[in-house]
Parts: structure tokens; sequence; C-alpha cells
């Protein structure tokens, strides 16, 4: 059994290679091929002197072929040489940017991702317990409410009322100024504990509880749906009703229907995950969050194709490592999956 | 009386799902061998019932003989022609002459398509009528089947219907074509007791009509005592006896028929004795077992039922079966 | 004889979007200790209704709106849940019709069937020894409380049903069409095992749309038509000499392997029950309401009642109205 | 008159989700409505500055005005221009591509259908916003450029949904009959499949409507949608942010309000229909 999930998760890892390889094509293929020069754009005037230009050129690697660019981008990936900056400030690895910039994202998605789960399991376990009431169908319009919110527009909502009305929290940034916190793994919260520092601790936690709940609250929406119906369905079974006529007690019941309801909703994190990132670029602009979206926004400002690119791959592998865990967590507790 | 069709060694394996690591590790590709090398006739007029558990096969062969599978070995010989060996356009053609009648009328009716369109659309398919003379052909058959008044039929959905109702449109749509040959794959088992019969006599009206000659698949023997000139009995993909209805009910020969005839429930015969004991589940059509495939459960398989596979004996007339120590009575 | 359960008026409705169902109506019956009672009846005729409402399981929108259950003097309709699960799986326990989904697809069977024991209060270990117990008595080898019942037949799974519900002798067992979705084989031998259940001492309730099935063990066969119960004796009564133009039809309508009759349908289709015919609610499709002129009036507008005829033998008939 | 009460009846008609349905249409035809007569409706010129800046809401200014004086209303009113043109140029091309494509890969599986899944495969898995970034980027700033960014992104969501609703309905029966019957591969395709498919395409259509609504808004809230002094309504978001801790609240509650509304009804449509056609399929 064991050594069964150590090998379906080896080959469903490999399964993620042609994912990965398909996003950096399609993003080299934007982002190269289609006509405008990178370069150009990046200066933003065509009057600079051909030696510059040229060397410009050699930096970001324009100067071979496309297919050459092409694999050696590819393969300098593989060693984590993400290329470097073309914009200011010019040269400098993006790599360090990532490794800087991913944490502050990561630390925000998990606690969206809590928040969105919470908030859908409670949600749909209410409604489907109700169903055909009331509370069923506000539950509903609560999931397509949620579901439809405009990141920006909500956060702010957020930020004019706890930030500007009640003063209650802070609105951008991830952690007050001033405050001394010995960098472990970038993840403050993690961070603060793990070194003890209890102020920084409950800054960090004040800064995240705005930005998480715009993100979260609003992926939360697929999920009530998603258990309310699964709940519903699992509910309505045979399996279900025989429990019952067997004599088991209801609140066991209700968990055993939980834990059926909740396997397809295993794979809707995963892409609920991507939904989260791409959620995260808009939270990050909206609440000035040093993450990996608002460096890509910072990026687009100066049009600096080769920091883009080298995020938009990174996101590819996280994804990509996302649908693995996924997988895995899935065939762990369906005892029908096959390895 | 001549034959309409024939089947010769016919087989169809299906390639049994391998997981990736199966793939990876390039593990043996398995095979379901739903039917494994059956060979019959059925003469012009005739009525042969196919009965057997889940599994056996028999629906398999329904499908392979008209070809909505393909085979993976053997003739099917229609009229003198090998179907096997059809191209595209002629299997169209001969797909004129032989229809279905499916099993389950929820599912063989396209939810988005009028009855009356469903009914009237195989003539268009080949080219046999325009669209008023179909339309009209088409509620003439409504009619024919029952389902009156069939103009107001025609526009329905199959949701406003219910199962016996949706099954004669099945039938209708199957009839329109004045088929020579049918294969109905248990089409009355979903259908509630208190109208099997009428659709039964429904099959039966077209059979006599035109002079249809049928493939009857059943799990329900009584039903095949009913309509079947002939049964033949599969178990794990063989035919293990065929004979004519009667002396295959009354003088069963192969144990597992013997045991098949004696589970089904009946009305009249109340009181049960059982003539024989049999054990265990259907084994797995991947790995049948060896020799006769019915020995490890059969109360009298001896060491030669488990080495040698038995092959079809004549024991009376038109009576045929598959077994080293049949049964006597 | 002993009166295991003894059910009064019983009526159920569903509360549907579309228009209520009356699913079951004004339904009466018994059922003695070591009796076999089938109720027999096609789809929609409300048979399967009947049998959840003993434990109270009627699945939602139905409602039983009227009647009683009554088991060892206490109507279960009016027991409190925790005193109904007590009664559940221990003194009645239920069959389901598909083996396939009446197990619990992520948990091994032997934690299924001990836990039945467990709820019931019984320790942990000696529910698991137990459990391989009740495993060997279907005939199943006991290493299967380690599967998943995915891993398992359609026959494997019905006997692990049967296992669960064996569990306490209980005094009742409901099986609702339990052999449905099994092969003849297979579903003579889990015949056999509700057979040997009964020969414990255990009263059955055993529903199925096939008349030959109940013909064969029960000792007692209720026809339900549309909701309502048409016809109730002993099994000689109701085949050998049915009443209820009903009963008459449908044994007409059923082939069978040792008889040389014809068959022949019932005309017309059963009733929408949002809507019920008037009267008797067969007399539409009733031959011999459409020849005797002098029943018009009468079945078209009264309602039926269910009478006794002959010891034992109740039909719901007006041919049969106490003059 | 007699077709517009059978496309109306439908939707009045007392079933569950009336209210839903009603609701939800009625905001997107007032959307439509105020797209289509915009220079009747909208008050002053949405691009015209004037010295009246940061004017809360008022009779004069029913949405107030911003930092350079703009009428808020009036480019709200002109914005449902650009949303409703960068929506349905965008769902209209990826449909075009997602659905035949779905349906052909589906219906004849093979090696093609292998390596398309896999393709639409990655791309869905990938988060849409960022890829719609990097499209964004590339092409440069315009309505028209948007759009195309966008509909690259939901390609995969109705390829993936087309092609598996083909693969389960080619193993119905009813398929299965049709080939009985001697109908060809097109036909099937056309008269059997097609038909079956259009309820599912029609609720991802508004879904995929009201997810396209908020990405176009995202993608102009980034800078990336439309030059100044266009109005637009994820545009004016961005531009009020800063203001918005000075408490000018109206510079961004209108738009972000609006954006919300318009993708709202959409997913109200689309909810209502899905509920009314499992209930038909029941």
């Amino acid at each position: 059994m064991a050594r069964g999930v150590g090998s379906y998760i080896i080959i469903r890892g490999l399964m993620i290679i042609p994912t990965i390889l398909i996003l950096y094509t399609i993003v080299f293929i934007f982002l190269r091929i289609l006509p405008g020069d990178p370069i150009l754009a990046v200066v933003g005037t065509k009057n600079i002197p051909p030696e510059q230009l040229a060397h410009l050129r050699a930096m970001a690697g324009l100067d071979k072929p496309l297919y050459v660019q092409y694999f050696d981008y590819l393969f300098r990936m593989i060693r984590g040489d993400f290329g470097v900056t073309l914009a200011f400030p010019q040269g400098k690895p993006v790599w360090e940017y990532l490794k800087l910039r991913f944490p502050a994202t990561l630390e925000l998605t998990i606690f969206s991702f809590t928040v969105s789960v919470l908030l859908g399991l409670i949600t749909g376990v209410i409604a489907a317990k109700n169903k055909g009431t009331k509370i069923d169908t506000s539950m509903r319009i609560y999931s397509i409410v949620a579901y439809t919110l405009f990141i920006p527009w909500f956060g702010m909502m957020l930020q004019y009322l706890f930030g500007v009305h009640f003063h209650l929290l802070p609105t951008s940034g991830r952690i007050d100024p001033g405050i001394d916190l010995q960098r472990i793994t970038g993840l403050y919260v993690l961070d603060s504990i793990l070194t003890g520092n209890w102020e920084a601790f409950t800054s960090a936690i004040r800064h995240l509880v705005l930005p998480s709940i715009t993100l979260g609250m609003v992926l939360s929406g697929a999920y009530t749906r998603l258990v309310r119906n699964n709940m519903v369905d699992v509910l309505s079974q045979d399996f279900i009703r025989s429990y019952h006529a067997r004599g088991v007690k209801h609140w066991k019941v209700t968990l055993y229907a939980l834990k059926n309801a909740f396997i397809p909703v295993i794979t809707l994190m995963g892409l609920q995950f991507a939904i989260l990132l791409g959620g995260a670029v808009l939270t990050e602009t909206t609440f000035s969050w040093p993450g990996m979206g608002t460096f890509i926004v910072d990026r687009i400002d100066y049009r600096d194709y080769n920091a883009i690119q080298g995020a938009v791959v990174f996101f590819a592998f996280f994804v990509g490592l996302i649908s693995l865990v996924v997988d895995v967590i899935y065939a762990l507790l369906d005892p029908r999956v096959k390895y | 009386m001549s034959e309409l069709l024939r089947v010769e060694h016919l087989k169809k394996y299906f390639p049994v799902k391998r997981s990736i690591l199966e793939v990876l590790t390039k593990k043996e590709e398995k095979f379901v061998r739903a039917v494994d090398d059956i060979s019959f006739s059925i003469e012009r007029g005739e009525t042969l019932a196919l009965i057997g558990e889940s599994g056996c096969g028999k629906t398999t062969t329904g499908r392979v003989i008209l070809r909505l599978i393909e085979p993976t070995e053997g003739k099917i010989i229609f009229d003198g022609i090998d179907i096997t060996k059809l191209g595209k356009e002629q299997l169209r053609e001969i797909r004129k002459r032989m229809q279905m009648v499916f099993q389950d009328p929820y599912a063989s009716l396209s939810p988005r398509m009028k009855i009356g369109d469903a009914i009237a659309h195989p003539l268009l398919i080949h080219g046999l009528a325009d669209k008023e003379e179909a339309k009209e052909l088409a509620l003439q058959m409504l009619k024919r089947v029952g389902l009156t008044p069939e103009d107001e039929f025609y526009n329905r959905y199959p949701h406003h219907l219910s199962g016996g109702q949706r099954q004669r449109v099945v039938i209708a749509r199957a009839m329109i074509l004045k088929p020579d040959f049918v294969v109905a794959d248990e089409a009355v088992s979903m259908i509630d007791v208190s109208m099997r019969a009428s659709i039964l006599e429904l099959l039966e009206s077209f059979r006599e009509e035109y002079n249809l000659t049928m493939l009857f698949i059943t799990h329900d023997i009584a039903v095949a005592k009913l309509i079947a000139d002939r049964i033949a009995v599969m178990y794990l993909g063989k035919i293990v006896e065929i004979g004519p209805t009667d002396e295959v009910l009354n003088n069963p020969a192969h144990p597992y028929t013997l045991a098949l005839i004696q589970a089904v429930p009946s009305i009249v015969k109340r009181e049960k004795k059982k003539m024989i004991e049999i054990t265990g589940e259907v084994p797995n059509a991947v790995n049948p077992p060896s020799g006769c495939r019915f020995h490890p459960r059969c109360p009298f398989a001896d060491e030669l039922c488990k080495t040698k596979e038995p092959e079809l004996i004549e024991i009376g007339k038109n009576h045929f079966v598959a077994c080293h120590h049949p049964v006597k009575d | 004889m002993k009166t295991i359960i003894d059910v009064k008026n019983l009526s159920i409705y569903y509360y549907t979007l579309a228009g209520i169902v009356r699913a079951v109506e004004n339904v009466s019956f018994s059922i003695g200790e070591k009796e076999w009672v089938s109720f027999v009846g096609e789809s929609g005729s409300g048979k399967s209704t009947v049998a959840y409402a003993i434990l109270n399981l009627v699945p939602s929108p139905g409602k039983i709106v009227n009647g009683k259950v009554v088991f060892n003097g206490k109507n279960l309709l009016e027991l409190d849940e925790e005193e109904m699960r007590q009664i559940r799986g221990k003194e009645i326990s239920m069959v389901f019709q598909d083996p396939m989904t009446s197990l619990d697809p992520l948990r091994k069977v032997g934690d299924q069937i001990a836990e039945v024991l467990i709820e019931h209060g019984a320790e942990k270990e000696e529910a698991f020894e137990r459990a391989k117990e009740l495993l060997r008595m279907v005939n199943l080898p006991e290493d299967r409380i380690n599967y998943y019942p995915h891993q398992l037949s359609g026959g494997q799974r019905q006997r692990v049903a049967i296992a669960m519900a064996m569990a306490f002798h209980p005094k009742l067992l409901i099986a609702d069409e339990p052999t449905t979705a099994l092969d003849v084989i297979v579903q003579d031998s889990i015949m056999d095992l509700i057979a040997t259940l009964k020969s414990k001492g255990t009263s059955i309730f055993f529903v199925t749309h096939d008349i030959s099935l109940a013909a064969e063990r029960s000792d007692k066969i209720a026809v339900m038509y549309a909701g309502k119960l048409v016809e109730f004796g002993k099994v000689e009564q109701i085949l050998d000499n049915p009443l209820h133009p009903y009963t008459k039809a449908l044994l007409e309508s059923v082939p069978d392997v040792w008889s040389e009759r014809k068959v022949s349908a019932i005309p017309g289709y059963p009733p929408d029950l949002r809507n019920p015919p008037k009267g008797c609610r067969f007399h539409p499709r009733c031959t011999i309401f459409k020849i005797k002129k002098e029943l018009h009036g009468i079945c078209n507008e009264l309602e039926t009642e269910l009478i006794e005829v002959e010891k034992d033998h109740f039909v719901a008939c007006h041919l049969y109205r106490r003059r | 008159m007699e077709i517009i009460t059978k496309i109306v009846h439908p939707i009045f008609e007392k079933k569950p989700g009336r209210g839903l349905l009603i609701f939800g249409l009625a905001i997107v035809i007032i959307v439509i409505l105020m797209a289509i007569f915009a220079p009747l409706i909208a008050p002053y010129d949405p691009t015209k500055t004037s010295d009246d800046s940061f004017q809360p809401p008022s009779a004069e200014h029913l949405m107030g005005t911003n930092r350079l004086g703009q009428d808020v209303f009036s480019r709200i009113v002109w914005g449902s221009r650009i949303v409703l043109y960068v929506v349905f140029i965008a769902t209209l091309l990826s449909m075009s591509i997602g659905i035949p494509l779905g349906l052909i890969s589906g219906y004849h599986g093979g090696k093609i259908d292998r390596a398309l899944s896999i393709i639409m495969d990655s791309i869905y898995a990938f988060p849409a916003l960022i890829l719609a970034i990097v499209i964004a980027v590339v092409l440069g700033p315009s309505p028209i450029n948007t759009a195309i960014a966008i509909s690259f992104v939901y390609v995969p969501t109705y390829f993936r949904m087309v092609r598996g609703q083909t693969l389960s309905l080619k193993e119905q029966l009813f398929v299965e009959a049709a080939r009985a019957i001697g109908a060809r591969d097109k036909e099937i395709m056309v008269k059997y499949i097609l038909p079956n498919l259009a309820p599912t395409v029609l609720v991802v259509f508004t879904l995929s409507v009201a997810d396209a609504i908020l990405t176009e808004a995202g993608l102009s809230f980034l800078g990336l949608s439309v030059t100044p002094p266009t109005p637009d309504w994820g545009y004016d978001l961005r531009v009020g942010q800063p203001f918005l801790l000075d408490g000018y609240w109206w510079l961004v509650f209108f738009p972000g309000a609006m954006i919300m509304l318009l993708a709202m009804a959409f997913a109200l449509i689309g909810e209502a229909l899905s509920e009314r056609i499992s209930l038909a399929t029941r």
C-alpha cells in the first residue's frame, strides 16, 4: 500500500511536467514571438545607441535564434535561474525577487484558502441541511453574490469601513513599519511564532485580516455551492438511509455524509487554488501587499518581459505542485482510486 | 426455411483499463473475454433467445452482430454477406435490414428530439422518403404501435412518456424500415410487469407482419419461453447449450442450464426441490477457468472438465450441449 | 398467532413541486410472529413507501399524514428520535434494493457491520468478532471485513447488508426488493438466506414487483395498486383464488416457465397519483367495470374498503361489498 | 407578437428560479439599454474635465465628480459600452473556438483529442487572470486586445465542458441507437449530440460572461485595458482608489458596484437556467 502511494506520487509528479512545459511554451510564444521588440518596449524610445541596444539584447538572451532561446531559458530555469530583470534595477536576478515575494503571496493564499473553505463548508452544510427552505435560498444567493464580488471593490469597501471609518485594521502592507522581524521562511506569521516575536505576530495577523477575508470570501461561493449540492446528493443516497435504518446516531451519519460530500470538493480545491492565485494579484494590488502579484504589476509598468516570464513560469510550477498534492490527497481519501 | 444469419467463431475481447503506473511499468495488457468463440445460426422468421446472467456476454453478442462494436475475430454472415468485411457506407446500407430494440427506453431516445421525428429519422437518413412522406409514415407507425392520438404523440418529447410508451417508440423506430432482422436486447426487462405482455405482443405482431427474424436477448427465462423458437444459454462468453425452447427447458443437459432454470421463481411450481446445488459466483472473464468454464462451480466436475474444453455436441434433435457429463433425466 | 406489527390506516403523501402525490392511502395490515408477508405491486404502487414508514424513514418530501404503526404495544410514529434509533437495526432491521448504493463506499465492510453492534451497546473488540461471525453466517469469508464495498460483487454486498440486518436477531426484517438488482441464481441464494433468518424467528416484510418471487416462500401476499392495498391473504388464497380484478389481471400478465397459458397485459397505464381516479383507483383499467354497466356510479364514485371475505383473505373491491 | 409571448412566457412561468431570472434579466437589459442610449442618458460629457472636482453625490451630479471634475454617473453610463463590447466579443470568440473543437475532439477521440486535452487542461489549471495579464501586456491596451486576451483564457472552459459532455453523450444509448438506424457521424453530432449540449452551453455561457466581466474589470483595474480618458469601470476604480482614504468613497463605490451587479446578473440567470434544466430532465 505504502509503496503504491509512493510510486503514485512519483508518476503523478512526472505528469505535471507536460503541464508546465505547455504553459512555458504558451508564455514564451506570447512574449517572444508576437510582434514588438521587448527591449524597445522597456526603453520606451527608439532613439537609443545601437551598442547599448545590443548589450541589452545579449543580457536578455534575445540575440540568439528563437529555438535556442526557448531551450536555453528552459534549462536555466530548471537550475533555478529565471534570468535577469530588464528594467530598473537592470540585471538583477529575477529569482531574488521571487524568493522575496513568493512567501508573501503564499501567506496570503494560505489564509484566504482557509477562510474560503471554512466559509464554504459551513454555508454549504447549512444550506443542505435546510434544503428547500428560505435558508437554503439565502445561502444560494450568498454563493452567487460572493462569486461575483469584484475583489478590488470589495477590498476597498472593507478598507473604507474598517480602516477609514472605524480605524480598526490596517489597510496596506504586511506588517507595521518599525517592527523588526527576523526572516526565516518569509511567512511572517510563522516567522514571528518561530522567533517568539508576539508584537510582530499580532501585527502580521492584523494585516492579514482584510486581504484574506476579501479573497477568501470571493472564493467561498464556489464551495458553498458544491458542498451543498454534494451534501444534498449524498443525503438522499441509500447508504445514508441505511445508516439510519441500522440505528446509527444522527451526528455520526452527518459526519459520514460530509466525508462523502467532501471528496469532489477536493478536486475543486485544486482548481480554486489557481483562481486564488489570480485573485491574489488583484488583492495584493488593492492592499499594497508586497507579493508576486504586485511584482508582476510593477514589472508591467516597466514592460519587463523577462521578469514577467520568470514570475509566470514560477506560478506554473506552483500550480502543478498544488494539483499534485490535491490528487494525492484524493487518492488517499477515496479507496476507489486505483494507484 | 433458409438461414438468414450465421455467426462463426465470434470473439470480442475488451482491453482492461490499466492505470498509468501499469502502462509505464509495461504490465501485460489484459482482456475481458466478453464473447469467446461462439457460433450459431438463425433461420429466416425464427426467434432465437440468448439467455444468461449479467456479464455472460449476451448483450455484447447482440451489439457485435450489428457491428455497433467491432468484433475481435470471427465472421457474421447476414443473408450471405460477411458484414465484418463491409466498409462504412456498405454497412449503413445493410443497417436498413438489421435493427435493434434496446433495453432501457429511458436512455435510447434523445431527450431533445420529438418522438415523431425520432421515428421518421431512419427514413430520412436512408433517403427512403422526403420530409412530408416520412412524417406521414411516422404517424402511421405511431398509430400502429398504439400511441394514439398519433398527431398528438408525434410532437411529444420522451420525458412526457411512460417507460412502456417509450419502448413502443423504440420499436416503431426500429420497424419503420421494415427490417429483416432485429436484435431485441432485454426489450421488456425495464417495463412494468403489467405492461410487459403488451410489448411482447407488439413485437410478435411485427414478427408476423414482416416475417421478422429475431435475436431476443434476455435474462428472464419465462419471457424467453414465451417468445423464442430456440434458446441459447451463455456462460462466461461461451454458448453452453442451444436447442429448441421446450427441449432446453424441459430436458436441460448442461448443469448450468439446470441451475438457472431451477432458480427461476414460478407461481405454478411453488414448491421447490433442488436438483442441483451450485456454489460460488461467476468468475472473472479476464482469467476464465481452464477447461470447462463452469467446472469450479459444477457438482459433477472431474479432472477432464478442468483440462479439456468441451465442444458443442448434438444430444437430441437440434439440441446441442457443451459438457463432458451432460445431465440426464 | 402473536402479532408482531400492526399497521393501521396509514396514509403517506409526497409534497412535490408538481403537486401532492398520494403515494399510500389508508393502508392497514398486520404481520404475525415468524410470518413472511410479501408486498407485491408495480413501481409507484407505494409498496416501498410502506416499508420505509415502518421505520419512520419516509424520504423527504414524503410525509406520513395519518396512521399508526404499532410494534410491541407502542406506536412507532410517536417515538422520539432516540427511542426509534434503539429499535432500528436491533429489533427491526432493513435491507435495501440496490446493494451497489446501500453501503458507504468510503468505509470498510467490517467497520460498517461492527458499527451496528457498537451503536447498540457492544464493545469494540466483541463487535468485530461478531462481525466475522455474521459474515460466516451469510457464507462470506471472514477476511472480507477488511474489504471496501467496491471490491465486492453485488451479491456479496447484499450478503453484507443481510449480515448487518441479522446482528441482533431482529423481530422483523424489512426487505425492499433485495434481489431486483441481482441475477436469478444469486437471487435464489439471497432468498435462502432470508428464509434462514425467518426460521430463526424473524418475521419478514418483503417488498417485490415480482409476484412469482413472492409465491415461493411467503406465507401471505399483499397486493398494492396505486397507493392502496387491494388484496391481502394467504399465498394459496391470492394465487389460486384471486378476488380483486387487479390481482387476477396481474397474475395473467406474468409469464411463467412452467405454464403453457398465454399472457395478457393489463390495458392502460397506472394513474397519476397527484390526481388519482375517484372511487376505486383501478376502475379505469378494470375489464369487469367496462362490461358491467350496473357498476357505473359505484366503482367510479365510491371509495373501496378492505373487507374480509373469508378467514384471513381481505379484498378492497365493490364486487365483494357486504350487501 | 406571438413570438414575443412565446419567448417571454417561459420566463414568467411560475417555476423555481423565476425571481432570480427576472432580476438578472432586468439588470442585463438595463445595462444594455444604458450602453445603446448612452448619449441620451449621460447628463455630461464623460471625458470633459471641470473645476468641480471631488463633489459628493448630489442632484446635479448623481454619483458625484472625480479628481478631474468629470461626472461619475456619465462615466459609468458610457463605461457600460466598453464592458459589454469586450465581454461579448471575448465570449463569442472563445465559444466559436472552444465548442466545435470540444465536440470534434470528444466525438472522435484519438491522439489529437489527447493532445488537445492536455493543452486545454494546462491552460485551464493556470490562473486565468495571470495568463490574461501576460497576453494583454504583449498586445497592448485596447478594448479589442483585451477581448482577445480574455477569449484565450476561456477557450478551455468551453472546450472542456463540451468535450466532457460529448464523451458522456457519446456513450448514451440513444447515440448507439442512432448508429443502429444508420446515421452518419455528422448527423449524430448535429442531430443527437449538439441539441443535448445546448442547455449546458447556455448555462456555461452565462457563467463565463459573468467571469469575463470580472476579468475585464480586473485587467482594466491593472491598467491593461483602456487608455485614459476613455470611461471604463475597472479603470475608474483604479484611479479612484488613492482618494478613498480621504473619504471620497463615491469614486470607487459606483464603478465597482456596477461591475458586480452586471456580473451577478449573468450569474443569477445562469443559476436560474441550470435549475430549470435540472428540473426538466429529471
